[in-house]
């Protein structure tokens, strides 16, 4: 029990980080020091209420986000996100891919574009061969590497006071355009819609039950709370290493300093590390994402446990999602990918949460373990945030991205 | 099973708006209600207007209801004309349909 | 089943399972039969990607219709089954056949083939064993 | 506020007539069919960003590169990276650099011509890495930073960070 408990928590901390939260959290360090540390904790609190509200979802119904979404408001409704999450979620692991390859272009000084094909065919074969427990837990413990941002923040040892002070939302005193679209980029790199559906079909993949729910809650709390030490660690460091040498991060070479400046010679090493695992374990998460998506949506048979020939259906999807993606990060900048995708992610958020007020009320599927007052506020609130960031998140990115 | 000409699909149905003879919106059909006849299901209610919208979003608990005075009509199926599925309308009255609470 | 069903809320959209918990598809379609003088009868359930991209635009329909044609014709068309079979409905539908006599599964059968092609595509039992 | 409403009825005009020749099937796909409409157009705004912002963004980020440059030879003459990794990102501040400056040459020349001589800059730096001399690359970056000044808004708006403690 102890030992799945922290392979639950270990998982959710590799898989927290990827392409996205590294560079939002970097170029908000480099360009406005601590003061977007806010955005970080306001994502983490709201990937916490979701995830435990998935997991509780997956473990008392054995049914998903996406199951639940179509089976209560219908196809018509359910066309929406689907849509929305399909285009987003294929861009957003174009930048993955993209990701690994410009990591082993900063290690090998070869044209990223070199090395897509072979990171898209890696992620393809863990896939296929590979099952969920060696997807989830393999690559998240791998994962793991990425703490050295932590250690990093605390061997520059930052000051703590302006660090702590930094948690509380503040208006910026210059560029607010970019301030903000930073803030919703970060809130959109943590809250990613594909985390939601991914965690509950993870769930339902590991067969969870009603005495699961304490470890859900636990895995939810603590496992994105560490992960998202990781982001403050690189938005800390951006801002002490890299903002006072007058540099942003126009490219990955420059967020690289970030560990440098900390470990030497090893920086570069625990870079290259941190970005290939971080991107290699969400583009197998977000892969596995839109094949659960589909499959749910239609009602195919899937799992990631299944040999490929027996969830034809469900391995093509991901098959040819990982084919399109390598094709898209082939003619677009990964880092130009990641921020809009960040900023799009904030703009589907909302066709996703929504929906939760109404499932997670619904006896049928959660018999006495339906949402609490509190509970069922702050899914308000967060919906509510999402809504404001979709709003505001396109327009944002035309003044401020 | 042999397709027969003169079937009519429920999701064609779902959402279409419902007319008096003269032509008056009444709603739109959220709901149908089947019930066992034998060794089969017959459609024996239809259930018109936003509170049935609710009703099947089994979103009655958070205790939404819909504002203003017509929140929704149960109507049986002798009520309902569907010679036309695109365009349901009613064979009575609206004040003899039931009210949906 | 409880009587009166509400079919929208516990039939439609909702995932069907066949007599050995097998996936067989969503309902995505509820076929009503008019009957004069009576009420229209609940004649089938049918699971049909066209027919569910129909609701959302109906023009869909047709082109999901003719890629079905065009990648397989002799396997296109959607799996209907009778209403009879259905045992259980609110948050899944449960039905009391065995899918495997209906063609719910002929399309992951026959992209099973093309994928079975590929290496570690085929073999039985759980991944990674 | 009326004149938005006209704007945007004319635009969705198209869509009531599609709706009315039931070419569109269910009533409602009219409402999601604009929603899908208004964030098509939103997206295809994110291309026209403002040319003076345009401008500003490079020349934010020539000095950027500037830095880069600076930085990335006195970490490789403190060996603390390695030349390979110099070689690549001295490629890729010129590979940038010279991006920016052709996408706003046609906008303000004399900021793409400053843009080209931080690149012509970086030519003897490159030279210098070429022949392995670490001393040499940081001597020949230092001038660079004088031809377009790092982000000064950075430094001055920087007092809630504190100064820099990177050894």
């Amino acid at each position: 029990m102890i030992l799945q408990l922290a392979l639950g928590i270990v998982t959710a901390i590799g898989g927290f980080i990827d392409v996205g939260a590294i560079a939002t959290t970097a170029l908000a360090g480099a360009l406005f020091g601590y003061q977007l540390v806010w955005a970080v904790l306001v994502g983490t609190l709201c990937v916490i209420l979701l995830t435990e509200m998935c997991g509780r979802l997956a473990a008392v119904s054995h049914h998903t986000l996406a199951d639940a979404v179509r089976e209560r408001l219908g196809i018509r409704y359910f066309a929406v996100p689907l849509f929305l999450e399909v285009v987003v979620d294929t861009m957003v692991l174009a930048a993955e891919i993209g990701g690994v390859a410009i990591a082993l272009h900063l290690a090998t000084g070869i044209d990223y574009r070199v090395f897509v094909i072979p990171a898209a065919l890696a992620l393809w074969s863990v896939l296929w061969f590979g099952n969920f427990s060696v997807v989830e837990n393999g690559v998240a413990f791998l994962g793991l590497v990425a703490v050295s941002f932590v250690f990093g923040m605390w061997e520059m040892r930052p000051e703590w006071g302006d660090v702590a002070r930094a948690a509380i939302p503040s208006l910026p005193s210059r560029d607010a355009a970019q301030y903000w679209f930073l803030a919703i980029s970060i809130v959109g790199s943590v809250l990613q819609p594909f985390l939601l559906n991914f965690y509950a079909s993870g769930a339902v993949e590991e067969k969870w039950k009603i005495k699961d729910l304490w470890m859900n809650r636990t895995v939810a709390v603590f496992g994105m709370s560490f992960g998202s030490l990781i982001a403050v660690g690189i938005l800390v460091l951006a801002a002490v290493v890299i903002g006072p040498r007058g540099m942003h991060v126009d490219s990955f070479e420059q967020a690289v300093f970030t560990l440098v400046a900390p470990f030497g010679e090893w920086g570069l090493s625990l870079f290259v590390a941190s970005l290939a695992v971080a991107c290699f374990g969400a583009g197998a998460d977000l892969s596995l994402n839109l094949a659960y998506l589909v499959s749910q949506g239609f009602g195919w048979n899937w799992s990631e446990n299944l040999k490929p020939h027996e969830d034809a259906r469900f391995a093509l999807v991901y098959s040819f999602a990982i084919l399109l993606a390598a094709a898209v990060v082939m003619f677009a900048d990964p880092l130009k990918l990641t921020m809009v995708t960040m900023a799009l992610n904030g703009a589907v958020a909302p066709f996703i949460v929504f929906p939760l007020l109404i499932v997670m009320n619904d006896k049928a599927y959660l018999r006495d373990q339906t949402n609490g007052l509190l509970t069922n506020v702050l899914t308000s609130v967060v919906i509510l945030i999402a809504f404001v960031i979709a709003i505001v998140a396109i327009p944002l990115e035309v003044l401020g991205g | 099973m042999a397709k027969r000409a003169n079937e009519i699909r429920l999701e064609d149905l779902l959402g279409r708006r419902v007319r008096t003879a003269d032509g008056r919106n009444v709603g739109r059909i959220e709901e149908f209600r089947a019930r066992r006849e034998g060794d089969y299901w017959v459609v024996t209610e239809f259930d018109i207007g936003p509170n049935a919208l609710l009703g099947r979003l089994a979103a009655r608990h958070l205790g939404i209801t819909w504002p203003g005075r017509n929140r929704g009509y149960r109507a049986s199926w002798e009520q309902i004309n569907l010679d036309d599925p695109r365009r349901p309308t009613l064979n009575c009255p609206v004040d003899q349909l039931k009210q949906l609470r | 089943m409880v009587d009166p069903l509400p079919l929208v809320r516990d039939v439609l959209d909702k995932q069907i399972y066949d007599v050995n918990d097998a996936k067989v598809g969503k309902v995505d379609g509820i076929v009503l039969l008019p009957r004069k003088g009576r009420p229209p009868r609940v004649l089938a359930i049918e699971s049909d990607i066209p027919c569910a991209l129909g609701r959302v635009w109906r023009p869909l329909r047709r082109c999901a219709e003719r890629l079905q044609e065009w990648i397989a014709p002799e396997i296109a068309g959607p799996t209907t089954i009778g209403f009879e079979h259905v045992v259980k409905s609110g948050i899944d539908v449960q039905v009391g056949i065995d899918a495997k006599r209906t063609n719910a599964f002929v399309w992951d059968a026959w992209l099973g083939h093309i994928v079975a092609l590929i290496p570690g595509g085929k073999g039985r039992g759980e991944k990674g064993e | 506020m009326g004149g938005l409403s006209d704007k945007l009825s004319r635009i969705f005009a198209p869509l009531e007539d599609l709706r009315a020749s039931g070419l569109l099937g269910h009533p409602e796909m009219g409402t999601q069919l604009r929603a899908i409409v208004v964030l098509a157009s939103s997206i295809a705004l994110c291309g026209c960003k403002p040319a003076s912002k345009r401008v500003d963004d490079a020349l934010n980020s020539g000095g950027s590169w500037a830095a880069t440059v600076k930085v990335v030879t006195e970490q490789w003459a403190q060996s603390r990276v390695s030349l390979r990794f110099v070689r690549t990102t001295l490629n890729t501040a010129t590979n940038n650099l010279y991006r920016d400056a052709e996408s706003i040459r046609s906008l303000d020349p004399a900021a793409a011509a400053r843009l080209d001589r931080v690149k012509n800059a970086i030519e003897p730096v490159m030279a210098e890495v070429a022949l392995n001399e670490p001393d040499r690359a940081r001597d020949a970056a230092q001038a660079i930073t004088s031809i377009i000044e790092p982000d000064p808004r950075l430094r001055s708006g920087y007092g809630e960070a504190g100064s820099a403690r990177g050894r």
